[in-house]
């Protein structure tokens, strides 16, 4: 299941609503990512405040239908969730939501972990990062493209 | 064809989104790339450097050698950086 | 942070209390284990009602607390909780959760998955399974020893 | 000495704790379940498959050969499987 939207979601109902009846279900792996404050994201040292985070609407939830297909495939979920946000975020704020179930914890936790490094390098969003000297466009990261590349290879036995 | 440019692509052309009519000599993404950048300065900033140039035709990644045709929807934007 | 109790904990809350007001965090990985039914943990055919957890008061939450500072000097941290409950637990009941908060994805992600395997293999605890022949206490597995072993050479650099 | 019991070494032996003078030639923990399983056919089926049990002394796993005192608190118990 994907969704992207611009208000902030509830973690808890979230999990809680994943999982429940499902008593196959021994594992829930979830990822939340938030806007740090601090240093930027290229490296530089001006502190951010606020992103905003762009995107393609229509070509973000086909993508996002896309990276959870390709979890599944991957892994035996009994559920997969994906809440992307968009527009205007403040530092703390949650941008992200991946949650996955499974009945074996690795399968879980693996799916989790590429679900997330997938979204860094697949999901068309854009971020706008407020800086001390102004605004300016992130810089997509080639530690993100390596993340990413180590799920390239065919994953061990998933449990 | 409906064109939409993304971040500071869009910011240098100016505008989100599009219709315009392509030449039918206009076969591949790249071909599109020449013919945008000649109509304007803000598209030629915006166009440059085609190694920070990602393009989707029908809302999928494609290469720059991909085909396009005027009834497409054609998208031109920054490698992603979300999650 | 450690907890062993019997009681149930809600995953939401405890999440946003470890994440409050630190904007250093980039990212949140969390892990919830929860009573499967089906299969039991033997691979037998039988199925599983309840299990009973016992545990060894003192050492249980000595143990944790290494796991715990394991974890923290593998990985730089900004937050990091474990509540482990015991006692009778009916399928789809919370076994078990591990939050791990940190600037950089990979660090919350990896050091999740470090605590939760340590878990199986470190913490005092064990489990009694109902099964269609009867209760019976479950076998430690030799998938979760490998498990644990992988994390016995140095981790890659974190982030 | 205060000797713990867990899961089925406790069912086993038939009680969790007990306190026990412990003649002062037992050194380590396999001297110390070697005299135990004297005590008793319980403590014997327990103590029988050293493969299958663990130790720890004052609440930290030891191996088999780890010294033992009478002031110490001594567990056994199976591999866990929490988690």
């Amino acid at each position: 299941m994907i969704r992207v939207q611009r208000k902030d979601f509830d973690v808890g109902a979230e999990i809680a609503k994943l999982g429940a009846g499902n008593h196959a279900i021994g594992g829930i792996a979830s990822f939340i990512g938030t806007v740090r404050e601090g240093a930027s994201h290229d490296g530089a040292a001006s502190h951010i405040g606020a992103i905003t985070l762009e995107h393609y609407p229509g070509m973000t939830e086909r993508q996002l239908k896309a990276i959870e297909g390709e979890a599944r495939a991957r892994w035996t979920l009994d559920a997969c969730l994906i809440i992307h946000r968009y527009g205007r975020l403040e530092p703390g704020e949650r941008i992200v939501l991946v949650v996955t179930a499974s009945s074996h914890r690795q399968a879980a936790l693996e799916s989790c972990a590429f679900l997330i490094d997938w979204l860094k390098t697949k999901a068309p969003f854009w971020k706008l990062e407020d800086t001390a000297e102004g605004a300016h466009w992130v810089e997509a990261r080639a530690s993100d493209d390596q993340a990413t590349a180590r799920w390239q290879t065919p994953p061990k036995a998933a449990e | 064809m409906k064109l939409l440019y993304f971040a500071w692509l869009r910011q240098r052309i100016g505008h989100t989104a599009e219709e315009i009519a392509v030449p039918p000599e206009i076969k591949t993404v790249r071909e599109l790339i020449v013919w945008l950048k000649a109509r304007g300065p803000g598209y030629a900033a915006a166009l440059d450097d085609l190694s920070v140039v990602r393009a989707a035709v029908n809302q999928d990644y494609v290469p720059l050698d991909h085909p396009v045709r005027n009834a497409d929807e054609v998208a031109f934007f920054p490698p992603v950086t979300g999650g």
